[in-house]
């Protein structure tokens, strides 16, 4: 089983997804972070000072917490959350952030430039540069900006300049679209900051790597306080930077059922959903080849879900790997379905989860009755739920003017 | 000795690009005859992306022109068909990968052979990446025409070691777009491509002046002007005819600048 | 120096201040849980459950950071910020309301009552009441439900009913009347979660043990880190809790200079303040003898600041005494300075504080430049500023459409 | 025998509230001459308080009607001397702790003394807290009168030992306001209370029909009807001295509910 660690190869290869699919005039710095990550990954400095900040920055290691309420009202298999939710800025972006701004810190940038969709990417960019000192440019959907202007100001307070981006739909895919031509034309002060497990090589390796404390704490924790391996791990997929961190170190572990869980949004059989790793085909965009939500004549096309940081119409390739070797399964989750699962842990356990970790909580309610009490799930909350909130309220038809 | 090398053999070689489909499925057709019968040494045919992430807002806004035509890559195959009915000048597509991987790379270039396309020029295939398509390419007998940048630095050998048909040289950093100042340190870039290969230079990017053209062709083998046509449509969608026409005679050097 | 640390008496004394002025109906339930607190308080079951609690769902230990950024462009001593904004639910007011509920359920009592101003008590207790399967419903003034709906609605969602108080201000006050006159009513099964160190005895007392947890964790942190005592703690002040909190460790430790930062609003010359402590005088509130914004006639006046959670007209005896003492220091911080210093440390160290804790950020942005860099402060943030971005932004004129 | 407890001497023993300068100052001063005429042994007069958290919402109204009107403690006096201008009713003053308070005790009660006042009720003040205020008005022959709940239990004793004046009974849980099933148990507390002193019980909150009148006043020593008269108030601000005047008779038993 050791190749099914996916360890890639020079050019970011996971099976025949990955690569790097990009202008050449990026190639050369594309080059140069390649170089400088596989140098510092190794380097005891470096590694010392991402460690440093990850424990007394980002407030890690994050709590898994042992869902004692919910358990038992499922009644099967224990559940233990992975409260990404508890890192400093509220989701699981800021593990990621940090290693590539450190990096690019030591590359000698001065100047991060960052997509989001939501903000929730954005803002933890925002947060880390202003930390660093670093000058911060974020790019981000006109529709997204409308839909998000709190998080807009959110960056800008943490002194960010946020650029509104109004080409194709507007949302997430049109800003990595916006912030690459950036790259393109200013790179040797720049790093760009991708968000997930995207792009061409080395970054869905190098933002696996960074998420990877994700299970390697799980691991750790859970054997220390059951001395057990978890029977399932469940994640939700967006770009699929979560669910690589949470699923890493137990890709070997062959006991252990990996659960992806992508947003179908109004059901993968309709035309209203996100849910790549089921309705997509292979293709080549940005920067990477792996599944996308395409239409017919290969454009790319428009995907919806009603959680913000799951609407993205592409996949790590990673996951795109994971999925032909079946190592990791893939689910579709309703927005219905996510909806019910974000209040339901809020009432059983206190706990208000971002409506995407709520569709992995979506699918521990269908999973956790079929087990046994004496068998383990984790499931990944990768952020917290405040950013919701409106939403949700919005979806069950409460108008609140805030 | 190739369709596409032949091209640069005369003064001024001069390439222009257009959207295919930009405004109109017949329009274009029209522009693209416009422009080789102007004078047009190669002209360049870009196929409409959802997503031009190497393209600035002037063919971002003509590609969704195209689509707002309606155009599809198997109906930019019907176009072709039509334009070789009027004109044999060399053409080449410009292309995003996952169009080209979409429609299946064997069976995008049996077509590129079945009429006549020379090459194709796909931004987001580095030479890293393109083992997978230029086998199945040549195959077909369709070059894969690299992309050299001024930021490529110890990568030029690499890229243009066994290229076909032309090299496109990216002018400045950045995306396409018209700008005033292209950048003067071409000249090393292309002293090292030269170096390698003795496959003709096209600078692309950013070119928009006949003296930039000629400039060009001074220290490469020609020049591409993409968005300088582009805007022409964009002015007067349907009525571009005679506005390319005189453009491309100037960049020729055939007509005086008004 | 040993009364310094104020132990109570046994009916909640501080110096002249704190006390049970309530109605007798309530006297004997207030009883019975001051017999249930100094039973359990020093219960090892329930001290450990607790324990466990606050470990392993609210987060403790808080982070104990050094913002050296922030220290070095300031110019002076070295400044920490203790954490509470990365406990769960987002601030320090969960520390309180998990000892009380808990306390609450070993009493027998199956339904939780309580107030709210903005809503951080309110969402704080409505979640722990989720976790322990508790009902719940929160009095919220009117005005405060209408500027804080999705606050509203995230009690909701954690499922507590939130009753809209209109008499008065319909403001935090009001909605502290209302919880006590409900209380009054049914007290059977109910108890009432007192936000803050404030209301009659034990209330006071138990919250403060319950926040000194802060202090505690401070004292062991810095030592480790530096080998010292702090030479400065300063904390935001409302009714007190986060302060005291903060505060309790150190107050036989003479060379730790102890600051508190009340809300002065516009000013405390001005009448839109919430100075208690600098404009209020001696009077019977809420259940104690404290300080208390007036009129000339002992009616309670309207108070004002741009931080809801400060925006109390009183404050817990302990602060009044601790300020006759002259052990605690208190300042008032305007709006325009916490602004000021929410914006800057933000920019400095990436952290969106509540604006509340921006009140002490404030103090700190004037006392470091003071102090030598060997010499200490640490900063108590008690919260997160995410609930605070929109207000700030139209405070800076800028319309957001959320 | 003090004033007060002379009250209590009578027949159906009934005090009636009002809250001061409800609606207006003048108004105020006739209403509670107009209970007296009709033969309240007691009239309570409330101190309005910004926070009145031991009243429901017909007396807090009646507290915004005061305000609103400017009503002041030392109006309140005002008042008081303008009403013993026309009866010698004993008063007592409904008060929240603060109030008096912050008015200073000493002062208050000598105003009290000067104005004959026999009593002062103070919610927010359990015995816990009364030795701080009972010294003092004791000084100035003034009644502190405790208040006994149905939750008072063991408390009973240590709240009614030395009591004077009468002791307020409160008749069930909550605040006041009109209830229809007032609490049954009195009896037991009442015995208990009886047990300690001999000062009279008077039973207050949710009393609002001459039948609980006279019911409590078998079972205790008289009745406190609050809300109700405030109501009439309520109903119509400037007319009320007629509704007032019947239903105090009403409620004394001296004339027939319509
Ligand atoms: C809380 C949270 N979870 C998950 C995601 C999805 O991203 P990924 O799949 O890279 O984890 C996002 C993206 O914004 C997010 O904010
Ligand atoms: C973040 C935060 N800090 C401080 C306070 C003030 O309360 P206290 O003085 O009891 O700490 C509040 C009250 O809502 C709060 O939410």
């Amino acid at each position: 089983m050791q190749e099914m660690k996916s360890e890639t190869n020079q050019t970011g290869r996971f099976g025949e997804y990955g690569g790097q699919y990009i202008p050449e005039t990026l190639m050369s710095e594309i080059d140069r972070l390649t170089a400088a990550y596989n140098h510092y990954k190794n380097d005891p400095d470096f590694k010392a000072e991402l460690k440093d900040l990850l424990i007394n920055y980002a407030n890690r290691p994050s709590l898994l917490y042992h869902a004692k309420r919910m358990s038992a009202d499922l009644g099967g298999a224990q559940i233990y959350f992975k409260r990404e939710d508890l890192n400093h800025t509220g989701s699981h972006k800021i593990n990621n952030v940090l290693g590539q701004i450190l990096l690019a810190k030591r590359m000698g940038k001065t100047r991060i430039i960052a997509e989001t969709g939501a903000g929730q990417h954005g803002v933890a960019t925002a947060t880390v540069a202003a930390l660093m000192g670093m000058e911060c440019e974020i790019f981000m959907g006109k529709l997204d900006t409308e839909r998000q202007a709190l998080n807009v100001y959110r960056m800008e307070l943490l002194g960010a300049k946020v650029h509104a981006i109004s080409t194709g739909t507007g949302t997430l895919k049109d800003a990595v679209n916006a912030a690459m031509q950036e790259w393109t034309r200013r790179m040797d002060d720049t790093h760009y900051v991708i968000g997930s497990t995207m792009g061409p090589h080395p970054f869905p390796t190098m933002v696996r790597d960074f998420q990877s404390v994700i299970s390697k704490e799980i691991k750790a924790q859970l054997l220390q306080e059951t001395g057990k391996l978890p029977d399932a791990v469940v994640a939700c997929v967006g770009g699929g930077s979560n669910a690589i961190g949470a699923f890493y170190h137990f890709i070997d572990d062959s006991s252990v059922k990996l659960i992806g869980c992508e947003a179908a949004g109004k059901g993968i059989h309709t035309d209203q959903t996100a849910a790549t790793l089921e309705t997509g085909r292979i293709g080549i965009f940005h920067g990477m080849k792996s599944l996308f939500c395409q239409d017919d004549d290969g454009d790319i096309a428009p995907v919806y879900s009603i959680s913000a940081g799951l609407d993205y119409p592409g996949i790590g390739p990673e996951h795109a790997a994971l999925q032909a070797q079946k190592r990791v399964q893939y689910v579709g989750i309703t927005d219905d379905e996510a909806v019910d699962a974000f209040e339901y842990i809020a009432q059983t356990e206190g706990i208000v989860a971002a409506i995407e970790s709520s569709h992995a909580v979506a699918y521990v309610k269908k999973l956790a009755p079929t087990m046994r009490p004496d068998q383990i799930i984790v499931c990944n909350l990768s952020g917290r739920g405040d950013k919701d909130v409106a939403a949700i309220a919005r979806y069950r038809g409460v108008d609140l003017h805030d | 000795m190739t369709k596409l090398q032949e091209a640069f053999t005369g003064e001024n070689t001069f390439i222009g690009f257009t959207v295919a489909g930009d405004p109109s499925i017949e329009k274009s057709v029209e522009y693209v005859v416009a422009m080789a019968n102007a004078g047009a040494d190669v002209v360049e045919l870009g196929i409409p992306f959802s997503d031009p992430v190497a393209d600035g807002p002037v063919i971002q806004a003509a590609d969704l022109r195209a689509f707002a035509a309606g155009i599809t890559t198997d109906k930019i195959f019907e176009m072709v068909a039509t334009i070789r009915q009027q004109t044999d000048v060399p053409l080449v597509f410009l292309s995003y990968a996952n169009k080209i991987f979409d429609y299946g790379y064997d069976r995008f270039y049996q077509r590129c052979e079945e009429l006549d396309v020379s090459g194709t020029v796909i931004p987001d295939l580095p030479v890293e990446e393109r083992d997978e398509l230029v086998p199945i390419a040549q195959k077909h007998g369709v070059a894969v025409i690299p992309l050299v940048a001024p930021t490529s630095g110890e990568r030029v050998a690499k890229i243009v070691s066994g290229s076909q048909g032309f090299i496109y040289l990216v002018s400045s950093l950045g995306v396409t777009g018209m700008r005033d100042n292209v950048a003067n340190d071409l000249t090393t870039t292309i002293e090292k491509i030269k170096a390698v290969t003795d496959t003709p230079v096209a600078v692309g990017f950013g070119i928009h002046t006949p003296e930039q053209v000629k400039q060009m062709n001074q220290i490469a083998d020609g020049a591409i002007v993409g968005s300088g046509i582009v805007k022409l449509i964009e002015e007067q969608p349907n009525n571009a005819t005679d506005a390319i026409t005189k453009y491309v005679q100037e960049m020729k050097g055939l007509a005086q600048v008004k």
